[in-house]
């Protein structure tokens, strides 16, 4: 079914907060509308939903890949073709750390970053309704509808809360 | 954006997460009420202390009558004088540091780490018969390898000894800088000798503002003089009585090593202190489970760095293995230590890092209290790894180019467990009774705590602000 | 065949300092057996000469009564030799046989190697090694010509050892002791430089480094070498232990 | 301490994207020019490598010099970026806002930069894929991880790989930015960078804690390089001025030093050269020379704890080379300018307000201090060589080639360069960290006295 989306647009913080009580009261659920910056603003600052993440999952997750990676490639390495040097014993434990330990870290490293692309729901090539002046200040704020019936009740908060312009999408 | 919604609603209902702003005049009165009388359960302790400690002192003089001669004995006394130099030495600095980095967890944490100072003492006490034990530079004619390269003979003696007497000294000094408005609120607040005393310390502190600037300044210049100090009594005492005392034991990092793992116990001191007080003096509405998470985060990060200093050493003797080097790895990892070097590290490192890594713990009070009381074991077992292989060295070896006979493993006698329970039992009576004589936390930089940091609430959402003043 | 008979040997040299004249033959006679290129003035001058081995001479005592001194120095062959491990590629590492190999062709050159050995006999070819025409044809068949841009250094001319050896198996036989010689060792003519298996107790180099004067060199370093040297005798002072006299 | 002033976000966004949307009318020029000393280091380049490494004033036993100090430097220097953007974000220090990307550049860069010097200072250059890979499955026979010349290349490939990818999750929000005033192709490509970004809550979220934990992690990656670095040097016992183990921290501080300098006089250029006095402000100095101040004499106390531990020993060669390093000619002249720019001229200087706040003065001062650096790292390395040693006739001072001067020189332009070409197409200064700040700053009246405030969130 087409669901159509609408953006609000307003200058200040206050009247979008105000915006966003109102589609609340309105009766609309929390998932189906959100708040758009170009500010971090603390959390919960428009009364939003706060939203729930697994981000420190992925960098022990990447950690635990990364050590067993490292473990064979150091161990393999060396037991492939034994090679002594310098008195030191084939698997040599201590320079091996070193290099479990970068590859740990870089492993970590980069199923974090993965994390954080993704728990943010991205890339997203459709985002949707948007507004470039939204980056330079302003604050819009987003509703999605499954029928049409109700987009006049948004419609009406919006200007109540003394939206400046209204931008409407399908 | 910000200053309007401040100034619009600056005064609003309190944040969940922290408790509920006290009037300045109650926070006074509350504190100093703590100091007055005793339960029986403190009396109880004290006074197990107290005997702990004289059966400790008689301890230490019979040793020194029936073992004077023999320096390879002293080990663990040594290990006792490390690890009490960590612990008193490094508490205050731990709680100096974030204030003169404006940090403001740290208020509350101040005072109960600059008590740590008095304990100093007993570091003093139990140096004395080590110094006697220490031999002189020039051993049968020939110098032995030390940082005193032409210094008079016995300068390490002298100076060790003058530089922890500076450090006791400034510590003190700096608690009671910071102790002085408080002794105003005592006097104002409290009754019989208290009163007098809060009224002769004071020295007429009616708080104006240069008496205000004034005391910051001396807080700054303190704190800065104490690092310093300590930074090079850490250097002294390690070089002089440890390094020197092995042949070809070069490791420039251990001094650093040392003050690292003495922060690392002085933060871990601090937070069982915290915990105590708070369980025991009911001081929940003032200590916030915020100080505590942000002592677990220093606790993490000196944890991390105690396995970066001791690997970076590590590692340079283990694969270098030139002579000094293997000898170095003979006497102190695989030697007669082996087993309490394992342990140490587990538990200055494996432990408390695997512990403080969930933030669930570092923000709960029992679980940092948990993880420090590890790290402290772990801190004196690891004096002990260090300290005792060291002095076990006959003196007969000191001129050799690096050890060639790795000695056998001393294990402590009854005077050495004595002492060193002594020593910890003396240490903790005198933070006790000071708690007696003045509030463990400080009035004013809780009443300051309250005045900069206000639970706000901003647009929809909660916030903390707080206030930098320069 | 037992295994007694084909036991991995541990090739070594016993210098005899007593005995070093200092004639410099070992210096030419190892310059020719290895290829090694001309040490040419401005390559002496950049510091940049070539010498597997080499006669150090020390001066001892003040004028008019002053002794000279030499003691040849060549690889070590250390069993905990301080340049393998730090070799990135495995082109320097420690064979059965207790010799200290230099893997030409693996060779990267980083020069690590060289900074790590304590008695600063590796070497690094700067340049492509040239060699007048009357010379180009009397290079060693059997050594490799290195090119620029890698390590080399004393190989105990593992070059004669395989071939005795190979004689040795194909006339089924045990290698006898002084079988091999090194070209050094060869061309003393005062026989301070003695090669051998130090795996065979009855070896002369066995027998030699029993001596009483035996010492090595830079022992602060712990790297076990296998070269031997034994004292001069008419000093107590070993030439050099660690500490090295006035160099002229 | 941070003064608030408030600035419009539109005009935020005017200021800082002038890079990327007016771009300055110097800017070709330089690039230009930059470009053209690029090339000819890179012929040179060529050049050594054609010709072998006869041409480096390199000997015998001088095997490592001015290449290998330049690799540590460089090395050094990419310690700036996680310095700020790390240590300082974890302490919630407001005022590193403006800088944290430009660190992160020079981290970037600077590392790009470093990995060459190893790479076209080995004899054999065109062999060095089975020494950084383990790719040789014919054989059978790979890299020696004994060797720390395999954990070099694994830590800074770490690094290398971190800062990267930090630096571009940080560049998301303003990627969006860009890609809201841009036109054409250029909006194209940024709408595919910024992957759709619209700075809804959960992405802002994502960017706060994704950036925390990314400086927890990265923090100890930036520890370890540089001691990994300290490490070639430290684990050799045959060189008396290497073998000491407090290399690696002191190494890392050392870093810290040279780095933040460096990013100072980042500061002061990108402030002049993009007009960006409303952002990069004399508070801004003040602070970084607060943090240099302590951050210096630190490294004042590890020079001495590895003095003081070299002469310990008291053993004859160690005495010598020390001797050597300080007191012999052309040493003791390095050595003098070394402690002079490194410390004594710029650490009492930075003491008084007035130069921590006047950016000339602090400009030249970082400068100095990265001079200083640089030659430490040249006193150590090669002095330990050059050293006299038992049983070798020949140990001679070194003196760097043309050749070398030239390789030495490019790699400043080459990182300039790669800058500067960022510039065009990313904003230096991080927009949405700005306008953060912009937010969470404030003033509250206590008494008469009006206070700087910061937002905290309730976490």
């Amino acid at each position: 079914m087409s669901t159509r989306s609408m953006l609000g647009l307003f200058q200040q913080p206050e009247p979008a907060a105000d915006a966003m009580d109102g589609l609340k009261e309105a009766g609309f659920e929390l998932g189906s509308f959100d708040v758009l910056t170009g500010v971090p603003y603390p959390e919960g600052a428009f009364g939003e939903y706060v939203p729930q993440h697994r981000l420190f999952r992925f960098p022990a997750f990447g950690a635990i890949i990364g050590f067993t990676l490292a473990v064979f490639l150091t161990a393999g390495t060396q037991l492939a073709y034994p090679v002594v040097t310098g008195g030191k014993p084939i698997l040599s434990l201590f320079a091996m750390l070193i290099i479990m330990y970068e590859m740990t870290m870089l492993a970590a490293v980069i199923a974090s970053v993965v994390g954080i692309i993704f728990e943010s729901r991205l890339p997203n090539m459709k985002p949707g309704i948007y507004d470039p002046r939204i980056t330079e200040g302003w604050i819009g704020v987003v509703i999605t509808f499954d029928d049409d019936s109700r987009v006049a009740d948004a419609e009406g908060v919006f200007n109540r809360a003394g939206a400046v312009e209204i931008k409407h999408a399908s | 954006m910000a200053s309007e919604a401040v100034a619009a609603q600056g005064h609003e209902a309190a944040h969940p997460e922290l408790p509920a702003q006290v009037e300045a005049e109650v926070v006074a009165r509350e504190l100093v009420a703590t100091t007055m009388g005793a339960s029986r359960r403190f009396k109880r302790i004290a006074w197990t202390l107290g005997i702990l400690s004289i059966a400790g002192i008689v301890a230490m003089v019979l040793k020194w009558i029936d073992q004077g001669d023999d320096s390879t004995k002293w080990g663990y006394v040594a290990a006792l004088v490390s690890f009490l130099l960590s612990v008193t030495g490094g508490a205050p600095m731990v709680a100096m540091a974030p204030v003169m980095a404006k940090a403001n967890w740290v208020r509350p944490v101040t005072r109960i780490a600059a008590m740590f100072s008095f304990a100093g003492v007993v570091t003093i006490v139990t140096l004395i018969p080590l110094v006697a034990m220490l031999p002189p530079l020039i051993v049968d004619g020939t110098r032995r390898r030390t940082v005193w390269f032409e210094a008079p003979n016995y300068s390490p003696h002298f100076w060790t000894t003058l530089s922890l007497f500076l450090l006791l000294l400034t510590g003190l000094a700096l608690f009671y800088s910071a102790a002085i408005p408080d002794f105003a609120a005592m006097r104002d607040h409290s009754t019989g000798w208290r009163q007098r005393w809060g009224k002769r310390l004071a020295r007429g502190w009616v708080g104006t503002d240069s008496q205000w600037r004034t005391i910051r300044m001396r807080i700054g210049m303190f704190g800065t003089f104490y690092f310093l100090i300590l930074v090079f009594v850490n250097f002294l005492f390690t070089t002089d009585f440890g390094q020197s005392m092995v042949p070809g034991w070069r490791d420039a990092i251990f001094p650093m090593y040392h003050s690292i793992s003495s922060f690392q116990a002085g933060v871990a001191g601090i937070v069982i202190a915290l915990w105590a007080a708070r369980r025991y003096m009911h001081l929940e509405k003032y200590v916030h489970v915020d100080a505590f998470w942000s002592l677990g985060r220093l606790l993490f990060a000196l944890t991390l760095l105690w396995v970066y200093f001791f690997y970076s050493s590590f590692i340079v003797f283990w694969y270098g293995r030139s002579s000094t080097d293997v000898a170095w790895l003979d006497l102190f990892i695989k030697g007669p230590m082996m087993y309490a070097f394992i342990a140490a590290v587990v538990l200055i490192w494996f432990v408390p890092w695997w512990i403080l890594i969930w933030n669930k713990v570092r923000r709960s009070v029992n679980g940092m209290a948990i993880g420090s009381a590890v790290v402290l074991v772990g801190v004196l077992i690891d004096r002990i790894r260090i300290f005792v292989p060291a002095w076990s060295v006959p003196p007969d070896q000191i001129h050799e180019k690096w050890l060639t006979k790795i000695p056998d493993t001393v294990y402590p006698d009854i005077f050495d467990i004595l002492i060193m329970a002594g020593g910890i039992s003396l240490a903790v009576l005198i933070i006790l009774l000071m708690t007696r004589v003045i509030p463990v936390l400080s009035v004013w930089q809780i009443q300051e705590f309250n005045l900069l940091s206000k639970p706000i609430k901003y647009i929809r959402g909660q916030a903390t602000m707080i206030a930098k003043p320069d | 065949m037992t295994t007694e008979t084909f036991k991995t040997p541990n090739w070594g040299m016993v210098v005899d300092v007593d005995k070093c004249i200092g004639c410099n033959a070992c210096v030419i006679a190892c310059q020719a057996e290895n290829n090694i290129p001309l040490n040419t003035q401005d390559r002496v001058e950049r510091g940049r000469s070539i010498a597997w081995i080499r006669v150090e001479r020390y001066w001892e005592g003040n004028f008019p009564d002053t002794k000279a001194r030499f003691i040849p120095i060549m690889c070590q062959h250390c069993a905990n030799a301080p340049c393998e491990p730090v070799c990135p590629v495995f082109a320097t590492y420690h064979n059965s046989e207790g010799l200290n190999v230099q893997v030409y062709n693996r060779c990267v050159g980083t020069r690590y190697c060289a900074n790590g050995c304590p008695y600063i006999v590796r070497f690094f070819n700067y340049w492509e090694p040239v060699w007048p025409e009357t010379l180009r044809n009397h290079l060693n068949p059997d050594v490799t010509v290195r090119s620029r841009g890698i390590m080399e250094k004393c190989s105990f001319c593992v070059h004669r050892i395989r071939r005795a050896t190979r004689t040795a198996r194909s006339e089924d036989r045990v290698l006898l002791d002084g079988e091999v010689q090194t070209a050094c060792s060869t061309a003393c003519p005062t026989s301070a430089l003695n090669f051998g298996d130090f795996n065979d107790p009855n070896s002369k180099v066995s027998k030699m480094r029993e001596d009483q004067r035996h010492y090595t060199l830079l022992d602060q370093f712990a790297t076990e070498p296998n070269v031997i040297y034994l004292a001069a005798v008419d000093t107590d002072r070993k030439v050099g232990a660690g500490e090295a006299t006035s160099h002229g | 301490m941070q003064q608030r002033r408030s600035l419009d976000q539109a005009y935020t966004n005017r200021k800082l994207l002038n890079g990327q949307l007016d771009t300055p009318k110097w800017w070709a020029p330089t690039v230009i020019i930059l470009g053209i000393v690029v090339l000819i280091g890179i012929g040179v380049i060529s050049v050594m490598i054609n010709k072998g490494l006869g041409v480096t004033g390199l000997s015998r036993p001088v095997f490592w010099g001015l290449f290998i100090t330049t690799f540590v430097f460089w090395v050094g220097i990419s310690h700036a970026g996680i310095m700020i953007s790390a240590i300082l974000r974890l302490t919630q220090a407001e005022w590193r806002r403006p800088v944290t990307r430009a660190a992160e550049l020079l981290t970037v860069f600077s590392l790009l930069t470093a990995l060459v010097f190893p790479l076209i200072h080995a004899g054999r250059p065109w062999r060095i894929a089975y020494w950084i890979m383990p790719y040789d499955f014919g054989r059978g026979i790979y890299p020696n991880i004994r060797s720390p010349l395999i954990w070099d290349p694994v830590a800074i490939g770490t690094y290398l790989t971190g800062s990267t990818l930090f630096l571009y999750v940080a560049l998301l929000p303003d990627l969006a930015n860009l890609r809201d005033r841009t036109k054409g192709w250029r909006n194209s490509l940024y709408t595919v960078l910024a992957l759709g970004w619209r700075g809804n809550p959960r992405q802002w979220k994502m960017q706060t804690v994704g950036g925390i934990l990314l400086s927890a992690l990265m923090l100890p990656i930036f520890v370890s390089v540089h001691s990994i670095v300290s490490w070639d040097f430290a684990v050799v016992p045959a060189v008396e001025g290497w073998h000491s183990t407090i290399f690696a921290p002191y190494f890392v501080i050392g870093a810290v030093h040279s780095g933040v300098s460096a990013v100072v006089t980042m500061m002061a250029l990108m402030r002049w050269l993009w007009k960006w006095d409303d952002f990069i402000r004399p508070e801004h100095f003040d602070a970084l020379a607060r943090l240099l101040i302590v951050v210096a004499t630190g490294w004042l106390g590890f020079t001495f704890l590895e003095l003081i531990f070299a002469l310990y020993g008291q053993d004859a060669p160690e005495i010598a080379l020390r001797e050597m390093q300080m007191f012999t000619w052309p040493w003791n002249m390095l050595f003098i300018i070394f402690f002079l720019t490194a410390y004594l001229i710029p650490v009492p200087m930075w003491l008084f307000k007035r130069v921590r706040t006047n950016i000339a003065l602090m400009f030249w001062t970082s400068i100095l201090v990265n001079i200083g650096m640089w030659l430490e790292r040249f006193l150590i390395i090669v002095p330990g060589l050059a050293r006299r040693t038992p049983f070798v006739y020949t140990w001679d001072s070194y003196r760097p080639s043309a050749v070398e001067w030239t390789i030495f020189i490019w790699s400043f332009a080459w990182v300039t360069f790669l800058m500067l070409l960022f510039s065009k197409f990313f904003p230096l200064v991080p927009l949405f960290e700005q306008k953060e700040s912009q937010v969470f700053t404030g003033d509250v009246m206590i008494g008469r006295a009006k206070v700087p405030t910061i937002l905290r969130e309730a976490d």
